[in-house]
């Protein structure tokens, strides 16, 4: 809770400007802060059996409103709280992404049915593990419901983060992002020891990140005098001296923002925290923060360095060949479920990358949709893991995987549609991605840098594909997992996400507009 | 070039020709047991059907000018694309006429002869099918108005002769033997192939009528190519060097389809081609000296294998290599010879037919025996076999009046025509035929009974013994009859070109000296085989005697020259498919695998070496941004 | 003086976190060359804000401060909560998680 | 143009018939399967009644176009339409799904270890049939692509469930192998795109790309991209290593399906796609791929003729036919493209007679493909020995069959453009005879070998299915003017965009048959 209130700050200094701030656009990172004020004060006076409920009913309610905002927002451009804050396409585009996405996410985290003790959370994360008062929590059968506060702060930093036109807002936006994140990466309810371990590496590893970030903000401000991107672009043009300040500045911004992103060589706590986190938190850092983080990239790269192209465009071409092959080499080699999947994630990002690269409108556009398309088809595929389990919780064991396809087909083709979309086998909104992404990149004269993607979604489609393998072509024997039979919430967040990766995979005309539509960041 | 005249009358049903057996092969290998019972009769019927129709025929047709004998009819448009169009049509001139005769009755004889023959055999219905085939593809094959529809008959003749050799598939060796003769035909058919290829590209079309029409406008280069093409196929064909090895083997077959098939027509089939193709031969000196050749040298391989043999059918193989060796000779000398190798190929398709059913004949009675070394004194419990095959034996040998004579004597004759050398070769083989055949006479007829103990032989009943006489009689009168009667160089000559009719004084002089030669081995053969006893194992004899034995190391040579050397190749192909392209597509995948367990190594787990990366990364980043700006 | 050297000073304490992080077991001394770092940039920000004559970097170094508290407070958390369970704040204790 | 929708309607009805098998309660498979029948020969009687209705002497080479927009946003539309190739390729595989459905009635449960259902089966089967028919029939090349890609699918599953002991390893090589090719030729089909944006929108539509003019180097590059995939498909030499594999590993029908049309779609892609729109390239690269086309033709009868198991000697045998059907293709000549033409039509028919027959005798030896393993079946099952006999005759091109049409207007066409390559291709025909004989010999003649005694001879519905493939090949080889009629305007079309004539003959005749045509 930044902007706004340093915005009434100085009114009540210098009563004769008062901040020109349009809250209309603001609204819905307004409404995800207050919706997460509003759940801790739940939290503080509503009794424990009411709680859940309160919570959920905030936590959707919100999201939807701010949906609505963003709907009510469609179209406009405008820089507002005093250039602090740029609403436009490519920003609205991807709050309304975040909200969809983060309302999906919301729904794996309130299941309570796959688990037979409760949700995917600690009753009480301060326990001990293996204590003798988790143990009673466990059979009083208590609910972590403290995780629905974090997760409005964190999908208003993240609804803040891609609309941030200054590299103070940035930050802070980065910060209220993740620092719910690292707790939530904490909370998971079975193997507790990863999900801490998970948390700590995410915490120590994001504030060192962010450190780079920080202090690379710094050195542009020494640079342009200014923190805001735009002011930056107009001095990059303007004095092209002092290089090194600026050149330093900009790497370690960018390197803020590629960590966040799990670009190589920022990539590794990907596939710790991937692993060790509760699984619905999982679906939700994999699908939203890297839209978010996205967001954040493109327009620091396309708004205030802009002018830099030619120096940041080899760079990311090299990145993004490393992140496409280290990515999808190190996963055909996994056997954890979570942990394959974080690394494709990984190789991703490195795909989505080559778009970014292209620096060109249809460059940013086929990034939108990779992004749109990526985040659905994750939080289904993370709904299917979820609710693959036995006795001792979920089995992510990929050998647990064998022959599910026999033991229950549905879900098991399910999985195999996101498991095509990931690999892009057209009618998947994932091949229309590639398709997109790819040919931006020809068209920026990027051939090589596509071929190299080519042979890296060949490696890429080999492990997705192991897994059909062993759904399949494999007989159930008595390791095979159990799907359990989810409640509405998963049920609804699994049918979403494998609709819409099947629509956009037969008819993308819509969104390939809107994107199109989304024109370049305002500056 | 000759005109062409539409098919009316009894002409425009020339297709039935082939359809009648074809219909009986599909009603007989379709129908399925249900035919069993009255099979084999439609079968014979439909033979004898086109053999009455070919007759009507030939009367028809002589009752035309000699120039309007070339009738062709058109059935449909069968392959075509730009430039090309080659029609389902067939030809009927005096050429295919004689061959239709000859096919239909010599068929039609045979498959009555088989309805006894084969009486026993589970499979006799496929049998008949299967002949029924071979009638059909023949008839094909000599009445296609072009070379690529003759193609078809001439592999439908290769098929049949494989289906028929491996009748017995049961034993291994005739198995093999079919395979062997397929493939060995298949070499010819590569032959014929390019031929018709160079056709169409010389003249843009492969039927005989545009082929001969142009012949004269094409460069010698050309003609000699296809000429030499040609004689390929023919040596495929007509088991002529190179390519003989596989006609011994065929005698696995049934003796029906040795006497059809490997005697009288299939195996001529090559004369055919070449006398057919005469136009392109007239033009092209060196592949009609190269026909001689082959020719000259498969008359002796054939006479040679044929006097060591003591396999009754084998032995009789080599007779007909050797005669079609004639054939070829008489058909590489031009147009005086063309007429006299059909002549011969009609006389022997007779009596060679009439010999090897004979041998069946002979075989029946001795429980499928064919070592003449345990038969012997034959004459006295098989009276019609005996008479019937020794009138076959005066034809081949070349007795006046005996159908062979005529022919044989011919040839010779024009041999000397063209050049003494070869005349005297032809008689000096001449004079080796009568010698195996009278050793083959004496060594089943007469002399002393060496029958295995078992063996009771007895005269074949009529419905074999007929087919025996009426051939006998033809082998007999057919070369007065075609000579005298049926004026066989004027019926050929307008298709052939004209025969130089030969002068009387060297004919004289020629059948004299062949007279004598052929006296002079018949007699050898007559003294060896009856003087002394005849000795049931075979004695070790000459080393010619051994190698003859061994077809004179054909099998042997293609064993070592191509056989061995095609399956050493694909074993090692198949090797290096294995290690090396596939184990390149497969080394690849091994390579990322173990790449990606190389890579993960680095995700130690241990958050300071993050850290250590990223900071490393960071470094890195500045340092190229740097790089690239300063640079 | 020249505030051109606090920009080396703020540079020299960054290099210094950023070793600490590397070379340091124990996370809270991590963590706190972590905070090292952050505040390397809030000197830097001051002094740029010096250099070029406007409030914004001192603005943000305010900003700053609260951030790395909120950070502190959840850092603590985490790292508490492992000491706790496994008696020890070594980071590479917790190593279940690799390859 | 026409306003019924037939390619669509075509399309769809396999499908409808997949989802409604799937969609069937489990254990009725007796249903699934005649459900699936049914379906299969709905479809093959449209695709009749299309073939009826298709005017082979008409100006318009492409007829039953369709086209609608589908993603504007790059130009890609919903476009279909058949020529004379496409469509004798879609008459060919909504001829032999039928057979297949009928031959496999029985084989997931025959298999020992079925992973499967039996609907699944029947169900992949028709799904794969659409994807064919679509494959053939898209004149956008993004449809084109998609169908091609989504065609692997289908087929994965269908070698991965229900296929023999190495389906898993054979149907993952299979697709990666597939997906590598697909992949380069995206790669290039963008670059096409690219390219043709530069004249303003850009198109996927072939129409549009077919008359573009490329720059040669251009060109060069993105031929590359198509032709690769197309020859993994195809499969050239040395880029067929998945086909023994996937051969061997699936079950007889699929492998019908596999070999006798879906490899079909590489050599199609050649002339659809290739040749059309590449022409330069198509000519500098023509050399090095009648090079490939003529080892792939002998390697592949050599290893043939060293196999022994019989799948593995199908697979190689077509892929050395598969040379040859290249051959035609890249030497520009009229007669050689319709040859390859009809020999992919012929080869499919063939295959499925060798295959199925095949199949039928390892069902009733508990599967077993090794030649060593069998010995004069002939005695013991002389129906199926007959049919057996056929298929290698009509694999070795026996005149008077459609194969030997292909086979000899291929060679003849190459003969016409190079005289060596086409003399040489020539000698194919006698190693073709060697390994086909051969292998009839090995398992069909001699003594009956031990255990084979008691197999039953092939039954009524194994004879239904295998008598259409048999009678086709023996009508359409002694009257093709079916497929010819229809696919030589195509050809000419092809002949006339690439910009090639045909070499006249030396003596300049016209080439008409003898006077007896006239009459």
């Amino acid at each position: 809770m930044s902007a706004p209130a340093f915005g009434m700050h100085l009114a009540d200094v210098v009563p004769f400007n008062l901040p020109s701030i349009d809250y209309r656009l603001i609204a819905p990172i307004l409404i995800l802060m207050g919706a997460g004020l509003l759940s801790v004060l739940v939290e503080a006076f509503i009794p424990r059996r009411g709680r859940r409920p309160v919570q959920l009913i905030v936590v959707f309610v919100a999201l939807l409103a701010a949906f609505a905002m963003v709907l009510a927002a469609a179209g406009s451009r405008a820089v507002t709280a005093e250039g602090s804050i740029a609403i436009d396409g490519p920003g609205l585009l991807l709050q309304g992404t975040l909200l969809l996405v983060a309302l999906l996410a919301a729904m794996l985290m309130a299941e309570r049915m796959v688990d037979p003790s409760g949700d995917a959370f600690a009753p009480r994360a301060s326990t001990l593990p293996g204590s003798e008062d988790e143990r009673q929590f466990t059979q009083r059968g208590y609910l972590q419901t403290e995780i629905w506060p974090l997760f409005c702060f964190s999908v208003s930093g993240m609804l803040l983060f891609v609309v941030s036109n200054d590299l103070l807002i940035m930050f802070v936006a980065l910060e209220i992002m993740s620092l719910p994140l690292y707790l939530l990466a904490g909370m998971a309810r079975r193997r507790r020891l990863l999900s801490q371990e998970a948390a700590m590496k995410y915490f120590l590893l994001g504030a060192l990140s962010s450190a780079f970030f920080l202090y690379g903000s710094a050195l542009l401000y020494g640079f342009s005098g200014s923190i805001d991107l735009p002011v930056i672009a107009d001095q990059i043009t303007a004095k092209p001296s002092q290089s090194w300040l600026l050149m330093i500045g900009a790497a370690f911004v960018l390197i803020g923002l590629l960590f966040k992103v799990g670009a190589v060589p920022f990539h590794q706590w990907v596939p710790d925290v991937y692993q060790g986190s509760p699984t619905p938190v999982t679906g939700f850092m994999a699908a939203t923060v890297k839209i978010a983080a996205f967001g954040a990239l493109l327009r620091v790269l396309y708004v205030a360095l802009g002018g830099l192209q030619w120096d940041w465009a080899p760079m990311l071409w090299i990145i993004a060949i490393l992140t496409m092959v280290v990515g999808s080499v190190i996963a055909i080699t996994q056997t954890d479920i979570k942990r394959m999947l974080a690394y494709s994630s990984i190789a991703q990002a490195g795909f989505i990358l080559v778009g970014v690269v292209a620096a060109t409108r249809e460059g940013l556009a086929s990034a939108l949709f990779y992004l749109i398309a990526y985040a659905f088809t994750t939080i289904g595929a993370f709904a299917v893991i979820a609710m693959a389990r036995d006795s001792s919780g979920e089995a992510t064991h990929l050998s647990r995987w064998a022959g599910l396809g026999r033991k229950s087909p549905i879900v098991a083709t399910a999985f195999t549609i996101f498991m095509l979309a990931l690999a892009g086998i057209p009618l998947t909104s994932g091949f229309i991605a590639k398709f997109s992404v790819f040919t931006a990149a020809i068209a920026a004269g990027d051939t090589w840098l596509v071929i190299v993607a080519v042979l890296a979604s060949l490696v890429a489609a080999f492990f997705y594909l192991r897994v059909v393998v062993l759904m399949f072509f494999a007989e159930p024997g008595p390791e095979t997992a159990t799907v359990a039979v989810p409640s509405v919430f998963t049920t609804v967040a699994l049918a979403a996400g494998a609709t819409v990766t099947v629509v956009l995979g037969v008819v993308p005309q819509p969104v390939l507009e809107m994107v199109a539509n989304a024109d370049v960041f305002i500056r | 070039m000759e005109q062409i005249m539409p098919a009316t009358g009894a002409f425009s049903l020339i297709w039935v020709l082939i359809a009648l057996p074809l219909a009986g092969a599909a009603v007989l290998l379709l129908g399925g047991r249900m035919t069993n019972k009255w099979g084999p009769y439609l079968g014979v019927l439909t033979v004898v059907g086109s053999a009455a129709l070919g007759v009507v025929m030939l009367l028809q047709m002589m009752g035309l000018p000699a120039e309007d004998r070339s009738i062709q009819q058109v059935a449909y448009r069968w392959v075509f694309a730009d430039g090309l169009s080659v029609d389902m049509a067939f030809r009927l001139d005096q050429l295919s006429m004689v061959f239709v005769l000859l096919i239909t009755i010599v068929g039609s004889l045979i498959h009555v002869y088989s309805l006894g023959y084969m009486e026993h055999d589970p499979d006799r219905r496929k049998f008949f099918g299967y002949l029924n085939l071979f009638v059909a593809a023949m008839l094909l094959l000599v009445l296609a108005n072009n070379y690529l529809l003759l193609y078809v008959g001439w592999e439908g003749v290769g098929l049949a002769s494989y289906l028929l050799i491996g009748f017995w598939q049961v034993k291994p060796s005739a198995a093999a033997a079919a395979k062997k003769a397929f493939i060995i035909n298949r070499v010819g058919d590569v032959g014929l192939g390019l031929a018709i290829m160079v056709m169409f590209v010389t003249f843009g079309s492969v039927t005989f009528a545009d082929v001969f029409g142009q012949a004269s406008a094409a460069s010698e280069g050309t003609l000699t190519a296809i000429g030499l093409l040609l004689l390929l196929a023919a040596c495929g064909k007509s088991a002529q060097f190179p390519l003989q090895a596989w006609l011994l083997d065929a005698m696995e077959g049934p003796t029906p389809v040795s006497a059809l098939i490997h005697a009288a027509t299939m195996v001529t089939a090559g004369v055919y081609l070449i006398v057919r193709s005469n136009a392109i031969f007239d033009r092209a000196v060196w592949a009609a000296t190269a026909v001689v050749v082959v020719g000259l040298i498969t008359v002796f391989m054939g006479a040679i294998i044929g006097s060591a043999k003591d396999d009754i059918k084998k032995s009789l193989a080599g007779s007909t290599m050797s005669q079609i060796g004639y054939m070829i000779t008489a058909a590489g000398l031009g147009p005086i010879g063309y007429v006299f190798a059909i002549f011969h190929l009609l006389t022997h398709g007779v009596f060679k037919a009439g010999l090897f059913l004979g041998a069946g004949s002979v075989m029946h009675g001795m429980n499928d025996g064919v070592n003449m070394r345990r038969y012997g004194a034959l004459r006295k419990v098989m009276v019609i076999t005996t008479i019937t095959f020794f009138i076959g034996y005066l034809a081949i040998i070349g007795i006046p009046p005996f159908a062979g004579f005529w022919s044989k004597d011919e040839i010779i004759h024009a041999a000397f025509e063209k050049g003494p050398v070869i005349g005297a070769l032809l008689i000096l083989g001449a004079g080796i035929t009568g010698f195996y055949m009278s050793r083959m006479v004496a060594m089943t007829f007469f002399g002393k009974a060496r029958w295995e103990d078992d063996v009771h032989p007895h005269e074949s009943k009529a419905v074999m013994t007929i087919p025996l006489i009426i051939l006998a009689i033809g082998s007999t009168v057919l070369g007065m009859a075609l000579l005298f009667w049926g004026h066989i160089e004027e019926w050929l000559e307008p298709v052939t070109g004209i025969a130089t009719a030969p002068s009387p004084l060297s004919t004289a002089a020629t059948i004299g000296i062949s007279l004598a030669f052929v006296i002079v081995g018949a007699s050898i053969g007559w003294i060896m085989y009856l003087r002394r006893e005849v000795p049931i194992t075979a004695p070790r004899g000459s080393l010619l005697t051994r190698a003859a034995r061994r077809d004179l190391y054909g099998d042997d040579v293609n064993e070592v020259l191509v056989v061995r050397p095609s399956y050493w190749l694909s074993r090692v192909l198949v090797w290096f498919d294995r290690a090396w392209v596939d184990g390149f597509v497969n080394g690849i995948a091994a390579f990322v695998g173990g790449f990606s367990g190389r890579l993960r190594r680095y995700q130690s787990g241990f958050a300071r070496s993050y850290a250590l990366s990223m900071v490393g990364g960071a470094v890195l980043v500045v340092l190229a941004l740097l790089l690239v700006r300063l640079s | 003086m020249n505030p051109a050297n606090y920009i080396v000073l703020s540079a020299v304490l960054f290099s210094i976190g950023a070793i600490g992080v590397l070379v340091r077991r124990n996370a809270i001394v991590v963590f706190m060359c972590v905070e090292l770092m952050l505040n390397a940039a809030n000197l830097a920000f001051v002094a740029f804000a010096r250099m070029n004559g406007n409030l914004d970097g001192q603005v943000v170094a305010f900003f700053v401060m609260v951030v790395a508290a909120a950070e502190v407070v959840v850092g603590l958390a985490i790292i508490v909560q492992i000491f706790r369970t496994r008696r020890s704040a070594s980071i590479d204790e917790p190593n279940l998680l690799k390859y | 143009m026409n306003t019924v929708p037939w390619l669509t309607i075509l399309g769809a009805v396999p499908l409808v018939g997949s989802a409604v098998v799937a969609l069937l309660p489990k254990g009725r498979d007796l249903i699934a399967k005649q459900v699936a029948l049914v379906f299969s020969l709905a479809t093959l009687a449209l695709t009749i009644v299309v073939a009826l209705q298709f005017d082979g002497g008409s100006s318009q080479p492409f007829q039953f176009i369709e086209s609608v927009p589908w993603i504007p946003a790059f130009g890609i539309s919903y476009g279909l339409g058949v020529d004379g190739i496409g469509l004798v390729l879609i008459a060919l595989a909504a001829t032999l799904v039928p057979v297949v459905i009928l031959a496999g009635w029985r084989d997931v449960e025959d298999t020992p270890d079925a992973r499967g259902s039996v609907k699944g089966y029947f169900a992949l089967i028709l799904a794969l049939e659409t994807t064919m028919i679509g494959v053939f029939a898209a004149t956008d090349v993004f449809l084109f692509y998609v169908f091609f890609e989504v065609m692997l699918v289908p087929t994965y599953f269908l070698i991965g469930r229900y296929g023999g002991p190495q389906r898993s390893y054979a149907a993952v090589k299979f697709l990666l192998y597939s997906l590598l090719g697909g992949l380069f030729m995206l790669a290039a089909m963008i670059g096409l795109y690219v390219v043709s944006a530069q004249g303003g929108q850009g198109t996927f539509n072939w129409f549009d790309l077919a008359g573009m003019d490329i720059d040669p180097t251009t060109q060069k590059m993105l031929f590359l991209g198509f032709f690769f995939a197309f020859a993994i498909k195809a499969p050239l030499w040395p880029f067929h290593t998945w086909l023994p594999d996937a051969a061997g590993a699936a079950k007889p029908g699929t492998a019908v399906l596999l070999i006798g049309v879906l490899d079909k779609v590489g050599t199609f892609g050649m002339i659809r796609y290739c040749l059309p729109i590449f022409p330069a390239a198509s000519e500098f690269y023509a050399p090095v791929i009648i090079a490939l086309a003529l080892v792939g033709l002998f390697y592949g009868a050599f290893v043939a003729l060293g196999q022994g198991d019989m799948k593995r000697l199908f697979a190689y045998s077509s892929m050395s036919h598969f040379g040859l059907i290249v051959l035609g293709i890249f030497v520009f000549t009229t007669i050689g493209q319709s040859g390859s033409v009809v020999y992919m039509v012929a080869h499919g028919l063939s295959t499925a007679a060798l295959f199925l027959a095949a199949g039928f005798l390892m069902q009733r030896n508990r599967g077993s493909s090794l030649i060593a393993d069998y010995s004069g079946v002939n005695k013991a099952a002389p129906v199926l020995a007959g049919f057996f006999l056929f298929g290698a005759l009509a694999t070795l091109a026996l005149p008077g069959l459609v194969s030997f049409i292909g086979e000899f207007m291929v060679l003849l066409g190459s003969f016409q453009r190079f005289l060596w390559v086409g003399a040489i291709a020539t000698l194919g025909i006698v190693i073709t005879a060697a390994y086909a004989l051969r292998l009839y010999q090995r398992t069909m003649t001699g003594p009956v070998g031990p255990g084979l005694e008691g197999i039953g001879d092939l039954r009524g519905r194994e004879i239904t299915a295998l008598m259409p493939v048999v009678a086709l090949t023996i009508l359409l080889g002694l009257y093709p003017a079916p497929v010819l009629n229809v696919v030589n305007p195509a050809i000419d079309n092809v002949m006339s965009s690439i910009g090639a004539t045909d070499p006249a003959p030396v003596l300049g005749s016209t080439g008409t048959s003898s006077e007896g045509t006239e009459q």
